[in-house]
């Protein structure tokens, strides 16, 4: 469906490339197979159970979702199960616990949300099922409630986004936040980091407002348009995703003004309609958010088994597209 | 608050204590002045009349006494102190019990609910009792003559018995001060009786009642007094003994005595010119266990009456031919053709109108204006190209306002706000735009004063004399004797008998009715 | 005109027309077994004793906002602010499990009745559409929510050793808590409608108003009685989740009134108010709860088909219904 | 005191009618949105100018078509939850076929729209089946089926559709043209024809209308085509006007928005009337909240609050004197 993994998506290699994904920093003591108490078994043979938690219509949910049945197939696993919980955390206990019923016998768990799993965890724990948790951390007990968390540092996201917003700008702008869903732990860290990095920074860059737009495109062009409308003056924008960021560049069009010159535009995640944007000029920097999972998650499950000890944070380096690199790196956008 | 403090010790009947009374009592609903500074008094142990044409204000002035309007002006002073409920809940609680013009039950709960509603007897537990509970409303509803089902729901019931069941709830409280807005309406001669026998037995224990009809006769029949209402104003006050119809009749419409004159109980000429060939011809309907294979044939020109006791099915089959009933079996032809059953529009299309005897849910779109409610059954004719034909509904609209003296500010006016006798005429000029072949009447004078009752019986009349077929339901017998040519009978749902010539009389019309019940209450007793 | 509609929604007296009533009602509990053996049959993975009492279990939650809004329902109103409510019932309760058990308890009833009780006063006494008032009480409850929780950037955490826990985590002859409690209420419930005078009351108001006003019935207090429990059971259902899941979750309960809605009308109760029954709502929600769990037995199915088959389904039942109720009637 | 029933109706003049309750009622949302717009003016920078007014109009209009559609639904008593899974439908419609032009993505995905209306339509005009639920289960399929349709969020290029969004003739915008005559045809419909007059008689007494022999089955599918029809049309507009569709967003919660307007409007939910005028300035009056609550960067959680609060208090602006009537 989307053009971007095409190129991509072929054969993608545990060890990194533009696409797969590079273990940046592993954190925490390690976690054995003993430690968890769970019984050794050969992938070969297993049932691999995987919830996603939003819907395949968002771009990275898309290209995870995909990497990891890719890898499944690439790791030969007997059968791999697949349920999507659209965002709905009671939905996503009942997936997993589902998912344990239909017989997995190992879970990789994208999480809706990071507190309110317990019930599906500790089901899990019951059956001796090993959970694996990526892209979104969970409160719970490491080695005991799941083996490891694989994903990216949202926070550091943030931090990077305002170093490529005080890059595009030169150190003096008027910034607009665009902000994602409310409730939402990756909008919470996203800000938190960037503001954190420009408070310690970057005095030059003077937040004037953040809004809400729900990580959605059209909320985002209709929100920046007002901002844009009621402070003339606003010289960049931040956006949590590139869906928004995307909304923004129509936003300060139709404002009669020139995306990516007189309002510079820096978002998160790297999807293709964004880096083709850079390409055009109308964004400035993206900060990537590997959904690559699939090579890495069962890399590490194989890891666990063979008696490994798994790190409690498994931490991936995620990319950044900007004007220099856009254009040769399009291929890796998914 | 089952029983009613004033309730459990009813004051001896005292002709001389006011028990309800009203001082310079106001109200206007925007421009209208529903009531002018009304003065009004019931005694404790009288039955007092309450009178006037429609839109007098009757019905405001009751609501005004049981805290269903404020109002704009004056006092009300209930067992000597000064009142002023704000919810119908005070005015019960305080000891006035009352029966609403409109009935005004919950049609999707049983008879039994309905009666006992708030007050529903309880088990040691605090919890309802439904077996005493059905056991009493069946009782109290048998007591008044209508036996039904205390568990089916009341809305499936015909009007009149839901008219009785109200009644019951009335009576099912003791209370100082019984109030009745048309409570005959739609009730049949047998249960008027037993209303009236109610009305005097409460009377006797001291209760003051408030009697509103338009049927002139049974005023003097059950009244001790009579007030009259015109244009919301108070103009007499007496003794209804010694007071002559004509004098009544001309003080409700203000003219001179000489200008009223009324012959007979009805405007109903003589028998009319008979065609050969019936224009309506209804052979064999059958309505799942409610009518049996009733057949009738109406010749233009003709009125043809449906008599019977309260659910002998008269509105059924009316309904039915007019294709607003499921049915199973029968024929209806008009000028030969035949209709397609279960249709209403191609009832319609073949030139039936009905006029339905419940005018709050079958009738009035309560929302819509005057106008459009009068035009509404022609709509789809008229309209030509999609669009509303505003000029030739106005003149329609007109001349029907005109011609059945409706009473409304303005065309326009909300058919809501108007007085529920103008509702039925509103209804009655619905029904005569569609030019119909054979005009369905369930009813017809329900509720309409004197003059308009006048009006609408020589109307009948007259479309009768051009042609018009007409099968008339009335529960008032005189209505129903002078009215038709021919009566029908009916009793559970099939035709028992048919009267004609000299046997259509008051007296064979009444014995036909009462045979019918005997053989009805065999089973029971 | 409920009047009318009702009329022809509900059954005559008559025996025969008894039977299309409880044939009516039972259109949804006949589907409900229909589906019920299909999917035994064809997933061994359905009829097993865990996923059976994780139904019920998941079903609890839903259950127990459901009963509140059949009252509100039945009294001709309507309650939009249930999925909010809820949401915050759980925040609070989560937040209150850190002072003792018992403020995990009491201040989300407390809190989640007050607003209750806040709307209906505003519908039954300032004559308000419920539509518009319960539709500010979910913005309310929602905006209340995230500024607790700092724009939803904290969730609370029931402490590990905390007793609350217990309250949906525990089990009683193999069955959770939940499930039990929502047979007592809904036990309760049924009570209520047909044995109080206020059952009968939320009926004729629902059914004729202004008929229940000319009756002398107590209206209003009626109505705000019935938006209070509402409001009650929803911030129940919210503390049973907060101490399921163990957390406050700040995302929960979006789009939640709509599902409650389609329960309680798929159980037999009239939107327009004035008919319904308890027991049609369990049934409603079982059998919303059972269609999520056989599609998703039905392997790796696409979510956005599971949409489509769920919506499909919930319009085919309501179909069957309405077709069982007419053909009895003929 | 003359006669009453003998002397013909003394005319008087509609206005006459009037009592102040039915002119609270009938103006309060005005005055609700008056009194937002003075205070905008008296507190938001840059508020005053030509792009506030046009901002405002051009972002209202998908939520506005939506409403008028809800309008003639609610009229009839009914309500329709599907409308922002249609939008979505048509969103997603647009890139698949725009290989045939714009004209025929368009043309098909406001087909889609009046199909799913008529599904609608005969659900709750023929089977009997209650609005809400009917138009519920919709609802959950069409967003899923928008997803199949759609897949993932793409952009849209077309000159066409991009123009359509974003064009403007004498700086008035075509989305706010057509908006203007999406809403010039409704009330010609309410007020002229005689499906209008039929729908507010079946929505203020149906039992009536069918003894009155009016085509009550025909009219309800027509009203929720209709509706579906526009809501389509509305999707298509905002898609243009991103240059996107995204089947998951668009159009999330626009049935509530859209209700609102219309119930704010003075249209009662209990149906047998419908106010267009009254809907239009609940739907701005709900816009320039928003737009007011981001104007003053107002953080999500008393933005919420807040809106809450004024959407009673415009409500009761209109109603809440109505007891008083009494
Ligand atoms: N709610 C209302 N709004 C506006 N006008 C009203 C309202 N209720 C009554 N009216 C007007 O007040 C006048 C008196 O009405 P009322 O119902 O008291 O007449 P009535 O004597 O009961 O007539 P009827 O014998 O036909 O019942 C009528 O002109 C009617 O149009
Ligand atoms: N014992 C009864 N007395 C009166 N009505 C009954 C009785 N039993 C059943 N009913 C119901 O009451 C309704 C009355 O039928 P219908 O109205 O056709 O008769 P009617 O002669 O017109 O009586 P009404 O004067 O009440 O209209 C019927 O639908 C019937 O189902
Ligand atoms: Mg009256
Ligand atoms: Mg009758």
């Amino acid at each position: 469906t989307n053009p971007g993994d095409d190129q991509s998506g072929a054969a993608p290699s545990p060890a990194g490339g533009g696409d797969g994904q590079v273990v940046k920093e592993s954190s925490g003591d390690g976690c054995t197979l003993q430690d968890y108490g769970a019984e050794k078994l050969d992938l070969r043979n297993a049932v691999v159970g995987f919830s996603q938690s939003e819907p395949d219509t968002a771009a990275f949910r898309a290209a995870e979702t995909k990497s990891i049945r890719e890898a499944a197939t690439e790791a030969g696993v007997r059968d791999l199960l697949v349920t999507n919980a659209n965002n709905e955390l009671p939905k996503q206990i009942a997936d997993i616990q589902n998912l344990l019923n239909q017989g997995a016998d190992f879970l990789i768990v994208a999480p809706v949300n990071s507190d309110g799993l317990d019930p599906a965890l500790t089901a899990a724990k019951r059956a001796g099922v090993p959970v694996l948790t990526i892209d979104r951390k969970v409160t719970n007990t490491h080695c005991e409630d799941y083996v490891a968390f694989l994903g990216s540092d949202f926070e550091d996201q943030g931090r990077r986004a305002a170093d490529a917003l005080n890059d595009a700008t030169g150190g003096t702008a008027k910034v607009a936040i665009l902000l994602g869903s409310s409730g939402n732990n990756v909008t919470d860290d996203r800000n938190a980091g960037f503001k954190e990095r420009v408070r310690a920074q970057y005095p030059g860059l003077e937040i004037v407002a953040e809004q809400t737009a729900n990580f959605a495109r059209d909320e985002g062009q209709a929100v920046a348009e007002q901002l844009l409308q009621s402070n003339p003056d606003i010289t960049a924008i931040y956006a949590h995703n590139d869906e928004m960021a995307l909304g923004a560049v129509t936003a300060v069009q139709a404002a009669g003004k020139r995306p990516g010159e007189d309002v510079k535009i820096v978002s998160i995640d790297g999807t293709r309609n964004a880096v083709q944007a850079i390409v055009d000029g109308q964004i400035n920097a993206v900060i990537e958010s590997n959904p690559r999972f699939g090579p890495l998650a069962f890399e590490t499950a194989r890891k666990f088994y063979a008696g490994e000890a798994i790190p409690e944070d498994v931490i991936i380096s995620d990319d950044e597209y900007n004007r220099d690199n856009a254009e040769a790196n399009l291929g890796n956008a998914f | 608050m089952t029983v009613s403090p004033a309730g459990t010790a009813p004051p001896p009947a005292t002709g001389t204590v006011p028990v309800l009374e009203t001082e310079g009592l106001s109200k206007s609903f925007g421009p209208v002045h529903a009531l002018r500074a009304v003065d009004f008094a019931l005694q404790a142990g009288e039955i007092h009349a309450l009178v006037g044409e429609n839109g007098a204000g009757k019905s405001t002035l009751i609501k005004l006494l049981t805290g269903v309007h404020r109002p704009d002006a004056g006092t009300i002073r209930f067992a000597g102190g000064e009142v002023a409920f704000d919810r119908p809940a005070d005015a019960q609680r305080a000891g006035i019990s009352t029966v609403y013009q409109e009935i005004n039950l919950v049609p999707l709960l049983s008879v039994a609910r309905n009666v006992f509603l708030g007050r529903e007897p309880r088990t040691r537990w605090g919890l309802v009792d439904t077996a005493a509970m059905n056991r009493a409303a069946a009782e109290l509803v048998g007591s008044l003559g209508v036996d039904v089902d205390v568990t089916a729901e009341l809305g499936r019931l015909g009007l009149g018995v839901q008219q009785m069941v109200a009644l019951a709830r009335a009576m099912s409280v003791e209370s100082r001060v019984v109030i009745m807005d048309e409570p005959t309406s739609s009730l049949e001669a047998r249960e008027v009786a037993t209303l009236f026998e109610v009305a005097r037995n409460l009377r006797s224990r001291g209760v003051g009642l408030v009697f509103v009809s338009h049927r002139l006769d049974e005023l003097w029949e059950l009244c001790d007094r009579v007030t009259v209402l015109r244009d919301g104003q108070h103009v007499h006050t007496g003794p209804m003994a010694g007071l002559d119809r004509v004098s009544l009749v001309a003080a409700m419409l203000g003219r001179d005595v000489a200008e009223v004159a009324i012959e007979g109980a009805t405007e109903f000429g003589d028998t009319h010119r008979q065609a050969v060939e019936p224009v309506l011809t209804v052979s064999g309907i059958d309505v799942r266990n409610r009518l049996h294979g009733i057949g009738l044939r109406v010749r233009p020109g003709e009125v043809v009456g449906l008599g019977g006791l309260l659910g002998s099915g008269r509105s059924e089959t009316v309904k039915a031919v007019y294709g607003a009933l499921p049915v199973r079996g029968g024929t209806v032809e008009v000028g030969g053709r035949r209709v397609r059953p279960n249709s209403v529009r191609h009832a319609l299309r073949a030139g039936i109108a009905l006029l339905s005897e419940d005018r709050k849910a079958e009738g009035i779109v309560p929302e819509l204006s005057v106008r459009d409610n009068i035009a509404l059954a022609v709509l789809p004719r008229f309209s030509r190209a999609g669009l509303v034909p505003e000029r030739r509904i106005d003149a329609l609209v007109e001349t029907f306002m005109r011609r059945l003296r409706i009473k409304a500010a303005s065309p326009a006016q909300k058919v809501r706000e108007l007085s529920g006798g103008n509702q039925q005429k509103v209804l009655m000029a619905r029904w005569l735009c569609t030019e119909p072949k054979v005009f369905l009447l369930d009813e017809p004078t329900r509720g309409i004063d004197v003059g308009a009752k006048a009006e609408v019986q020589a109307l009948i009349d007259e479309l009768a004399g051009h042609g018009l077929a007409v099968v008339l339901i009335s529960s008032e017998l005189d209505e129903l004797v002078e009215g038709a040519d021919r009566i029908l009978v009916l009793h559970d749902g099939a035709v028992a008998r048919e009267l004609t010539g000299e046997h259509k009389t008051t007296s064979a019309l009444l014995a036909a009715l009462a045979g019918g019940r005997r053989r009805a209450e065999d089973g029971d007793e | 005109m409920t009047t009318t509609v009702s009329r022809e929604e509900s059954a005559p007296a008559s025996p025969r027309a008894r039977l299309a009533r409880l044939a009516q009602r039972q259109g949804a509990l006949v589907i409900l077994a229909a589906v019920v053996l299909a999917a035994t049959f064809s997933f061994d993975t359905f009829g097993t004793t865990g996923n059976l009492s994780n139904i019920a279990l998941q079903a609890s939650f839903l259950a127990v906002v459901a009963l509140g809004m059949t009252f509100v329902i039945m009294s001709g109103g309507i309650d939009l602010s249930v999925g909010s409510v809820f949401a915050l019932g759980g925040v609070l309760a989560a937040w209150g499990a850190g002072h003792g058990t018992w403020a995990a308890i009491l201040l989300p009833l407390g809190v989640c009745g007050l607003i209750g009780l806040v709307q209906g006063l505003v519908i039954a006494r300032g004559g308000l559409p419920a539509f518009i008032v319960t539709l500010a009480g979910l913005l309310f409850a929602r905006g209340l929510l995230l500024l607790i929780s700092d724009e939803g950037a904290t969730t609370y955490k029931v402490p590990p050793d905390s007793a609350f826990r217990e309250l949906a985590q525990g089990e009683l002859l193999g069955i959770g808590y939940p499930v039990w409690f929502v047979l007592v209420a809904f036990a309760l419930g049924g009570l209520v409608l047909h044995r109080t005078s206020y059952g009968a009351t939320v009926l004729a108001v629902g059914g004729q108003e202004d008929a229940a006003e000319l009756m002398g019935l107590p209206v209003a207090r009626t109505k705000v009685i019935a938006y209070t429990v509402s409001g009650l059971l929803a911030g129940l259902g919210g503390l049973l989740m907060a101490s399921y899941t163990s957390s406050g979750v700040t995302v929960l309960g979006v789009g939640m009134e709509l599902e409650v809605i389609s329960a309680v009308v798929l159980g037999g109760t009239l939107l327009t108010g004035g008919a319904g029954t308890v027991l049609g709502t369990l049934v409603g929600v079982l059998l919303l709860q059972v269609i999520k769990n056989v599609i998703n037995q039905v392997g790796s199915l696409n979510s956005n088909w599971q949409a489509v088959i769920s919506g499909t389904i919930l319009l085919v039942v309501v179909t069957i219904q309405r077709w069982l109720a007419t053909v009895q009637r003929r | 005191m003359s006669d009453g029933t003998i002397a013909p109706p003394e005319p008087r003049t509609r206005r006459g009618l009037r009592t102040d309750a039915d002119w609270i009622r009938r103006n309060g949302v005005y005055v609700a949105l008056a009194l937002l717009v003075l205070i905008n003016v008296a507190v938001t920078d840059n508020f005053v100018s030509e792009n506030t007014l046009r901002l405002q109009l051009i972002q209202v209009t998908p939520v506005l078509i939506v409403a008028l559609g809800m309008a003639l639904v609610i009229g009839t008593e009914g309500i329709d939850l599907s409308v922002g899974a249609v939008m979505a439908i048509a969103a997603s419609l647009i890139p698949l076929y725009i290989g045939y032009g714009t004209g025929v993505a368009v043309g098909i995905a406001v087909l889609a729209g009046a199909i799913s209306g008529a599904v609608a339509g005969i659900l709750v005009g023929r089977i009997g089946v209650q609005p809400i639920i009917a138009t519920l289960g919709i609802m959950v399929a069409g967003r899923g089926l928008a997803n199949l349709f759609g897949g993932e969020i793409k952009s849209i290029r077309d000159p066409g559709v991009v123009a359509l969004g974003s064009g403007s003739v004498l700086g008035i915008p075509y989305v706010v043209l057509i908006a203007a005559a999406v809403a010039a045809l409704v009330w010609f419909l309410v007020r002229r024809s005689t499906y209008g007059r039929q729908l507010v008689a079946i929505g203020g007494n149906k039992r009536a209308a069918e003894l009155a022999g009016l085509p009550v089955r025909r009219v309800l599918v027509t009203t929720y085509v209709l509706c579906g029809l526009l809501a389509a049309l509305a999707g298509v507009l905002l898609a243009a006007r991103s240059q996107a569709s995204d089947p998951t967003k668009v159009g999330l919660l626009v049935e509530l928005s859209a209700i609102t307007a219309v119930v704010i409007g003075g249209t009662p939910l209990s149906g047998g009337q419908v106010r267009i005028a009254g809907t239009i300035a609940g739907a701005l009056l709900m816009q320039l909240i928003t737009a007011t609550l981001i104007f003053h960067d107002i953080p999500d959680s008393t933005a919420q609050i807040a809106q809450a609060v004024i959407v009673v208090a415009a409500v009761y602006v209109q109603l809440g004197r109505r007891r008083a009537r009494r």
